[in-house]
């Protein structure tokens, strides 16, 4: 059991609303009469489309290509006909082609047993190929597609593995409910990691609200003979992070080189459930929470199902709702139509009440310096927008712009109520406009 | 701030002479210095050029290379400069005392009031003496306004020159007790020559905006 | 924000007020007039209304606090009007000044008006004879004299013929006789007048424990934070302490900080002036500089200087040298490695 | 006066920019980072130092003895124009930023005005030659101070919404008035008491 060597600084506290009772456990969430799947579920370019309107489509099937190596496989979620393929727009407003299915047939792989098929005997590239052709993504909220991460440069074993168990987001406990219920599967998971990157220190970062696992996971080290250690990281918002959890752990993964990796402990299960049980990452675990929510919980949700059933599943909600997001409260979206489809990216939906979404008036900065304290990365947001609102991106560039992750704890921690983060991001547009 | 436009110019020059704007008395004296050495620097130097240059076309204000104009145009301003003292201290010794170690600066007030007469390559005098001379009333305008403003403000009172019965001063009675003594002091004129520069590049760019009010509108 | 610090100045002036009776109404009210009235000129012909963010009223505030209560009304009004038009509004207004706008409009009153800045009134209940003064003011009056000193402050004004109120000499008295004398030891007079704030002086800096009433709420709702108060108040207590005595003669140690600290200005600057956000250094390592820097300041002005108190000419000297020391405190290494998640 | 009192009075209290008003435009009006500023600084210590012990030899060894008294403001102007001239040629790579900067041939006509007043000060004031030095540098020193803070002003300003009409060179002048009033509070006075102490 090993405790951070060096606190990050920086981040903040907001009051997290632990509406979902912690024992609730993870109920499946209805499968969706009809589901609109976005080729674009991942960092980088959008798959091709393999299938047409007409066609019949089984669970599971691939309908998605990974277009190059930045790209991952998209499968159908639900059996059915695939009724329309067009532009959608996603909830982070770009657009690209989606496959709407209507449910029909019956389902050949859900609820049965699988197989548990033999890995160990598998070199390096046959895993990094089952795991690609499952279109497994990172789901920590950076969605880079999980065999490109995976695969080494031959002969050189990575100095650190971690499994990521801390909350990126306040208020979203989807992964603490996933280390709950599938323990051993992620440890499976984690051995193949393992097997892959032969890593030197492999480390089980769990956040302070999971700690009581700590026993479960350490049983678990032990009875698979797993060379990992457990760690207990604050779950204070960002510190779940890639960079910040390294920085906590005391090895400082330095940019391009590939020593350090990251995995989020869903990543880990949808490893497991791709090289194991051959089944490609259709669903996953996600919070939905917010006062105006009457039963919060977690779901385990087919990709595709849109938010409004989804909601309704959940309850429904209460007259007071003001503002839907889908992501975390601190860096998800704010939806504009409840028909956005839940996708690979999507890590929770939280609704806001009236008072929290109003928009307040802007106050001019008063330099009080709280969003230097808030910014773990070390900048100082204020000056970066000021010099973004005058046009001056290039300045804000050399004072460390493209380290901003935009995690929101700036225009959290704001008096003023400035937008920091949404200009922020234009500034970083119109780099990589110039740039690109 | 392009270097060589006449309003940059004008309130460069301004800056040493602020100091004496405390009594618009002072102000007037430094002006009349000013004006009196840049018109002669001016002619000395249009006279000079031509001497020294023979009977070539129209000759420019600056023959020879910028380092000899330069070295002339120190030469002369200086000496002048030299003689306005001279000839105040002679006429009136207050009036010497009060402006101090700021009448030597005249011959930099001048050099840089002087200094880029735009297009006086190959004109004739009355064109450069009337440029000058322009500059020169821009110039002890804007001091006396600021002397204005500061002595009757922070003194109360605005000191001219006593002719006659008149004693030389206007007393502002009901300031004068309790007068903002705070604009008498360096801080002051600071913060009036900054007021001035922002209120005179506000006109300009306004006349800029809509040269003669009318055709601005196509 | 700016409304809650506005708050916890109302009990101290609540006090004043008390004290020195209706004069202190009008100085306060037509320093906050006037500084209401130059924000509104300064910003409806641009077509922006910012009263709402409750500055300058702030400004008009704190100006008002700083005066004496007899100061005659055009004084204040000026302070405030300079305060919020030059030192505040030719910068564009809240945020991007860097001069902290009451401090520089009492500076200017200072600068300006040396006399009716000092027109003291006696509080009420107080002593009446000898000239009203606040103490401060009376014992930079002896230590300039010449003539053998006592060791501390309260002695030294004692012994000049500085007389405190009869209120004071009754309650000492009281517990002098009942509690301390088994003990051994009596407080000096004029103790409880000064503790108290039962004294001559500026409106709003009479009184420390209903200013300190304020600061523990500022603090303790986060407003503004702690290093800069400590730091400042650290280092002038022990400069004080140390070198305070140099001045009148009394050689090392003897300068008996406790009574500087009790005179309100100092407190006033401490907790409610120099923390202001927009003209104090922003990262704490630059506030704890800053504090220090102010410490020094004021307590060269206020042992040697000539210029009031000490505290509003240190605190404008400091904003000064503020934004130097956000360049040199924000040298930090920019952010880790690596892009977006 | 004891060399602390020099050094006192023309670094804080006669500060050459803020009480004298001289050599305003390089510290107002340059443009460059905090390193023009500092190479401002650098450059008027030097010339001021070197004009003060200049106009020192100049005065006491030459005018005055001759009787050229009334020849005071032409040598002294020589004396500083020279010396800055060859001091610009000396550190041009050292300042090359500020002069580009500026694109004006008038800074060191500028600086002259600070060069020059400092050579009348020091002669008026009866100066020996080391204390002219000191004299120099310390005027150098205050110079360099109220540049360094000014340019840090200056550079905070430059990315907020200032009213247009004041934007740059006028917004300069009134932050070195509020300087100028907030540097009253070191006055002889004070500078007496402190030394006298």
């Amino acid at each position: 059991m090993t405790y951070p060597t060096k606190l990050p600084r920086g981040g903040v506290d907001p009051p997290a609303e632990t509406l979902v009772p912690r024992d609730s456990g993870i109920t499946n969430a209805a499968v969706p009469s009809r589901a609109l799947i976005p080729l674009l579920q991942h960092s980088g370019k959008p798959a091709l489309c393999l299938v047409k309107p007409g066609d019949r489509v089984k669970e599971g099937m691939l309908i998605g290509n990974a277009d190059g190596s930045r790209s991952a496989n998209v499968h159908a979620t639900i059996p059915g006909i695939v009724v329309e393929v067009g532009e959608h727009c996603l909830p982070t407003g770009e657009v690209c082609t989606a496959v709407a299915i209507e449910l029909g047939g019956e389902f050949e792989t859900s609820g049965k047993p699988r197989s548990r098929r033999e890995w160990e005997s598998l070199s390096r590239l046959d895993l990094l190929e089952r795991i690609r052709r499952a279109g497994v993504v990172g789901l920590g909220g950076g969605s880079i597609p999980t065999h490109l991460k995976l695969a080494i440069p031959p002969g050189s074993a990575s100095s650190i593995f971690v499994a990521n168990g801390v909350e990126s987001e306040p208020s979203i406990c989807a992964d603490d409910a996933l280390l709950r219920e599938k323990p051993s599967d992620i440890m499976e998971g984690l051995r193949i990691c393992q097997a892959l990157l032969t890593p030197a220190r492999t480390v089980i970062a769990l956040g302070e609200q999971s700690e009581d696992l700590v026993p479960e996971f350490e049983r678990l080290v032990r009875q698979k003979g797993i060379k990992a250690d457990v760690a207990v990281l604050p779950s204070r918002y960002p510190h779940g992070h890639e960079q910040l959890v390294l920085a906590a752990l005391g090895s400082r993964s330095p940019a391009g080189e590939q020593s350090a990796t990251v995995l989020n402990v869903a990543t880990l299960y949808a490893i497991f459930e791709a090289v194991i049980l051959d089944k490609p990452l259709i669903e996953r675990v996600l919070t939905v929470t917010g006062s105006p929510v009457s039963h919060p919980r977690n779901l385990k949700v087919r990709f595709g199902m849109g938010v409004r059933d989804l909601l309704e599943e959940c309850g429904g909600l209460s007259s007071g709702a003001a503002k839907i997001v889908m992501g975390g409260p601190m860096r998800g979206v704010s939806v504009d139509s409840l028909d956005l489809p839940v996708t690979k990216v999507t890590s929770g939906i939280v609704a806001f009440e009236g008072l929290a979404a109003r928009p307040h008036a802007e106050l001019p900065c008063i330099r009080c310096g709280s969003c230097i304290e808030a910014c773990p990365w070390n900048l100082v947001p204020t000056r970066l927008f000021k010099l973004v609102r005058i046009g001056a991106a290039a300045a804000a560039e050399r004072e460390g712009l493209s380290s901003c992750t935009e995690c929101g704890c700036c225009a959290y921690s704001c008096p003023s109520r400035i937008p920091l983060v949404a200009v922020l991001r234009q500034g970083k547009h119109a780099l990589r406009g110039s740039d690109a | 701030m392009k270097s060589e436009d006449p309003p940059a110019l004008l309130f460069l020059g301004l800056c040493p002479a602020i100091a004496v704007s405390v009594r618009v008395i002072d102000a007037l004296w430094m002006s009349a210095g000013v004006m009196l050495v840049l018109l002669l620097s001016g002619l000395a130097m249009e006279l000079l050029s031509r001497e020294s240059s023979g009977n070539e076309a129209r000759h420019s204000f600056d023959r020879g290379s910028p380092a000899a104009r330069w070295m002339r145009a120190l030469v002369v301003t200086s000496f002048l400069t030299a003689s306005f003292e001279a000839g105040l201290l002679a006429l009136a010794p207050a009036a010497s005392a009060a402006l101090g170690i700021y009448a030597p600066l005249i011959a930099v007030n001048c050099l840089v009031l002087g200094r880029g007469m735009p297009g006086t390559h190959n004109l004739p005098t009355r064109r450069t003496v009337v440029g000058l001379l322009g500059r020169g009333i821009g110039f002890a305008a804007s001091l006396v306004a600021i002397a204005l403003v500061r002595e009757a403000l922070g003194a109360g009172t605005i000191t001219l020159f006593a002719l006659g019965g008149f004693g030389g001063t206007i007393v502002i009675p009901m300031l004068v007790e309790q007068p903002l003594r705070a604009l008498g002091f360096a801080g002051g004129g600071l913060l009036c020559l900054g007021y001035l520069v922002a209120v005179s590049r506000a006109i300009s760019r306004r006349a800029a905006a809509n040269p003669a009010g009318g055709e601005a509108a196509q | 924000m700016t409304w809650l610090v506005g708050l916890c100045l109302l009990p101290a002036a609540g006090w004043g007020v008390f004290l020195f009776g209706t004069p202190a109404l009008i100085v306060l009210a037509v320093s906050i007039a006037a500084a209401i009235l130059a924000e509104l000129a300064s910003t409806l012909p641009f077509g922006r209304f910012t009263l709402r963010d409750g500055s300058a009223f702030l400004t008009g505030f704190i100006v008002g606090l700083l005066m004496p209560a007899g100061a005659p009304a055009c004084v204040p009004a000026a302070a405030s009007a300079f305060a919020i038009l030059v030192v505040k509004q030719s910068f564009g207004g809240l945020g991007r000044n860097w001069m902290n706008p009451a401090m520089g409009g009492v500076v200017f009153a200072l600068l300006s008006w040396p006399g009716p800045m000092s027109q003291w009134i006696a509080p009420k209940g107080g002593a009446v004879q000898g000239a009203v003064m606040p103490p401060l003011e009376a014992l930079r009056a002896a230590m300039a004299g010449p003539g053998a000193k006592e060791t501390t402050p309260l002695a030294i004004l004692s012994s000049s013929g500085f007389t405190f109120s009869d209120l004071d000499s009754q309650v000492l008295g009281w517990i002098n006789t009942h509690v301390f004398s088994p003990m051994g030891i009596s407080l000096p007079p004029g103790t409880f007048d000064v503790l108290i704030g039962h004294v001559a002086g500026g409106i709003g800096i009479v009184s420390v424990p209903l200013l300190m009433l304020g600061a523990w709420f500022l603090l303790f709702r986060g407003i503004i934070r702690w290093h800069l108060p400590v730091m400042y108040l650290g280092t002038f207590a022990i400069l004080a302490a140390v070198f305070g005595g140099l001045g009148s003669g009394n050689g090392w140690f003897a300068g008996g900080p406790g009574f500087h600290l009790f005179s309100g200005s100092l407190v006033l600057g401490a907790f409610f002036v120099a923390p202001d956000p927009v003209t104090s250094p922003m990262t704490n390592k630059g506030k704890c500089i800053f504090g220090i820097g102010l410490g020094t300041l004021t307590f060269f002005l206020r042992f040697f200087g000539s210029l009031g108190d000490g505290v509003a000419a240190s605190i404008v000297l400091g904003n000064c040298a503020a934004p130097l020391l956000d360049r040199w405190t924000s040298r930090r290494v920019t952010g880790t490695q690596g892009g977006a998640a | 006066m004891s060399w602390a009192a020099i050094i006192l009075t023309f670094a804080l209290v006669d500060n050459v920019i803020l009480s004298r008003l001289l050599g305003v435009w390089p510290a107002a009006g340059a443009r460059g980072g905090m390193r023009a500023a500092a190479g401002v600084g650098g450059f008027m210590a030097v010339l001021m130092a070197g004009s003060a012990v200049g106009g020192w030899a100049l005065d006491s060894q030459v005018l005055v003895p001759l009787g050229f008294t009334l020849l005071r403001t032409p040598a002294f102007v020589f004396l500083v124009a020279s010396l800055a001239l060859a001091l610009q040629a000396f550190n041009g790579r050292f300042l090359p930023s500020f002069l580009r900067v500026t694109g004006v041939s008038i800074p060191e006509i500028g600086i002259n005005t600070a060069g020059l007043g400092l050579v009348l000060i020091a002669t008026r004031g009866e100066y020996s030659a080391p204390e002219s030095l000191v004299a120099g540098l310390a005027a150098g020193a205050g110079y360099f101070l109220v540049t360094a803070m000014m340019t840090a002003i200056r550079e905070r300003l430059e990315v907020e919404p200032v009213p247009r009409a004041l934007k740059g060179f006028p917004l300069q002048l009134i932050t070195a008035g509020l300087m100028a009033y907030a540097f009253m509070a070191f006055d002889r006075a004070f500078l007496a008491r402190v030394l006298g102490g």
